[in-house]
């Protein structure tokens, strides 16, 4: 019987290696996997390359995960917040690296990455700093587009509403923002759920992320979103 | 610039700014709305007239904010604020969201402006390009992917200094995407000749509007 | 109001042009916009370039719009059919061009297409005939792939199980198929849909493929899909 | 090649053949099987070893066929075949179908085959340069795509002729892609050196084997 439901913190966060990438999912506090980052910070793996819409908030989670100097560099397209603290201070005295990629990009950057496309083209970007270095070229309507790397992860955290024993996961309302994307995008997708369904509870055309995407499934209901 | 010519005419409040773009979308649209100012535009937008409001967090539909005691804390809009969804609204993963940006899908985007320069470019994610760590989020993606641009922002810095220019001087947000942009002093479209007017501040005369702008612009056509 | 839904199959086929590109879903009979095909030869567009998975089945359809003479060129993965007579004698005779495109390449240059991407890399194809005469590189990963270009539509020909007046979309089973990515694709997404439901209808979280991409819905409650 | 040669031994016959991939599958695999004698491994994989069959047409879970008069119409395979959901299944469009496949994401494709040659080439879906609208389907982005592919195929052409070859003489289909074969007289696998014999047909020698052979085989690990 395929059973990807974890029992513990431990259990779910066991193996991640030093120098991982690592996509922790969330657009503010919604979808946000709080627990799963605590479990990181717990954990202990560090050089990590953090990929996240935004840098962290205040000193807990990633900002937290950051001010014990486990993160070298981070990918976001945000990394203002209502409280950038640690983030900035690591930043003004050079012991974090940033890569600021656009909101649009940075997701579909992970889409071709879980999609197996290793390269696409974008108009996002294009005349601007963000595009500086990179490949751009002309296509057949005139307009010129840059060329974007798949971004892949080693480890996915992501936050479910419901999820069942196969992986398959739904999400509730914006919730779901980054979360199917980055499943998609890492060799080992790790997902903390609100709720635990049997197989079967969602209808098979309402799954949002299929199981084949997830490997470990914690249950964690941990209530509303907050720490925006 | 001296009090006086100040005294001449009434500068559109922040609301009014709001309204005037409001006033421009048709029904049927689909329209995402910047952070800032532009997200107000969809209080001036009647629910009967159904313009369908997108947010880059995977929501489409968005309706007004909700009564306190009625908060979704899972429905939030890019700005980080409780929204509610309207009937026929739905949600969508983030490079769903962007596809329909990407796409060209959006009828219109509002963005917030630092600069707009007469060739269309747009200055809006960083002041300096020493800037340490701007915040760009989804600016790039809207003013690059949308059908229109349409940006809302003051006519001058707090000191005066125009934001209408010849040339931007902040790094870009993209290049040549603007079509037309309202301040509190007027609202101006983008045409292959630069700014021209569409309206200006009630009192305001084209001498005045010239006065305080650095680009150069052309009258309303007659 | 938005009311997407239109009252006869000719309003929904109004304004395709001649040498439109047209995206016709469905995989065998089954999520297959039979109604409106049958809209389109009698609307009388010519000299289409047809996007669809297959090349038509007997007399009925696809096959006897190609028949008609108004398909220039066809693009698909699977020419063959339980009986493709009719595109195999125009093939033969040379009246009919056709791109073979391996089938995973189709849906994602129909994705691309969409989402505003001109070109993608993918390593379907290395090696083979139908990477002849396109660029290839190598990429980080050491392996070699070839880029492909977007394929846009001018109208797309899309079968749903519900629509609402928005031009919210769900599908049945494995009748979603090229649907949605088609819908994504053209200018002009015309639907038939086995229900009209009321707006708020379908659970918003639950949407296949949001109104946005869509722009006419006809109702056609025309039963069980057939004709393989 | 003399019928008494062929007296020595039973090749396997489809069913078996069949039965002898099925018996390679762990649970929790992603698999696709494609269409002819692939379809048939799923009969022979036991429910309670849970596998999870794909199919490109947006079916991931597909369980066995359907009786009679529980034919569900809108539910068929990729080879257009009626077949069942089972609890846990879930449905996707054709763009996201095929995500799973070139992103890496199916453990094991099983596919028919015309030729498999030495070096790992595939060709399974034309004969000839000059095939006249040859149909690919999704048989090049299953063999690029997936961890592992195995092929499903007769040794042997009707007429003798080997398919198991040094180099493929007929269009290709993927390049480098292929694991391993199961053929209706051995198992091989494809190692830097070439095809190694896994297993062969009960009372095949190796050099009948061979003799059948156009590809040198090297024999099992002892």
């Amino acid at each position: 019987m395929i059973n990807k439901i974890v029992q513990s913190i431990a259990e779910a966060m066991a193996g991640i290696k030093d120098g991982s990438t690592v996509l922790v999912s969330g657009f503010g506090a919604v979808g946000q996997p709080n627990v799963l980052i605590d479990g990181l910070i717990e954990q202990g793996a560090t050089d990590l390359v953090a990929v996240a819409n935004n840098a962290g908030v205040g000193h807990v989670g990633l900002a937290r995960l950051m001010e014990l100097g486990r993160v070298r560099k981070i990918i976001c397209s945000f990394p203002r917040s209502s409280d950038p603290v640690v983030f900035e201070t690591l930043y003004r005295t050079g012991k974090i690296e940033l890569e600021i990629v656009p909101q649009g990009t940075l997701a579909e950057r992970m889409h071709a990455a879980g999609a197996g496309i290793p390269a696409f083209f974008t108009a996002t970007a294009v005349g601007t700093l963000l595009a500086n270095g990179k490949e751009t070229r002309q296509f057949d309507d005139g307009r010129t587009y840059v060329m974007e790397k798949s971004l892949p992860g080693d480890v996915a955290l992501v936050e479910a509403w419901e999820a069942d024993r196969w992986g398959n996961l739904t999400f509730k309302q914006s919730g779901r923002n980054f979360n199917p994307v980055m499943a998609m995008a890492a060799k080992l997708t790790i997902v903390q759920s609100q709720h635990i369904v049997e197989l079967g509870d969602i209808p098979p055309e309402n799954v949002h992320t299929p199981g084949i995407f997830v490997d470990r499934v914690l249950h964690v209901p941990y209530g509303d979103p907050s720490g925006f | 610039m001296s009090d006086s010519a100040i005294a001449d005419f009434k500068p559109l409040s922040r609301q009014q700014m709001a309204a005037r773009v409001a006033r421009d979308i048709p029904e049927g649209w689909y329209v995402n709305l910047g952070i800032g100012i532009p997200t107000q535009v969809a209080d001036h937008v009647p629910l009967e007239r159904e313009v369908i409001f997108h947010s880059e967090n995977g929501v489409l539909g968005m309706g007004p904010a909700p009564a306190p005691d009625k908060i979704e804390p899972w429905l939030i809009n890019a700005g980080k604020q409780y929204v509610t969804l309207r009937k026929g609204g739905s949600y969508v993963h983030h490079a769903d969201s962007f596809a329909m940006i990407r796409g060209g899908h959006l009828d219109l985007c509002v963005l917030g402006g630092f600069q707009v320069a007469e060739n269309g470019d747009l200055a809006n994610w960083a002041t300096s390009v020493n800037d340490t760590a701007p915040a760009v989020g989804g600016a790039m993606d809207l003013a690059a992917g949308a059908k229109r641009l349409w940006v809302l922002m003051e006519h001058t810095t707090k000191d005066g200094t125009s934001k209408i220019v010849h040339r931007c001087s902040y790094p870009l947000t993209a290049v040549g995407a603007v079509k037309r942009v309202y301040t509190n002093l007027a609202t101006l479209d983008i045409t292959p000749e630069g700014f021209a007017i569409v309206d200006m501040a009630p009192g305001l005369s084209f001498e005045n509007l010239q006065a305080r702008t650095e680009a150069k612009l052309r009258p309303a056509a007659a």
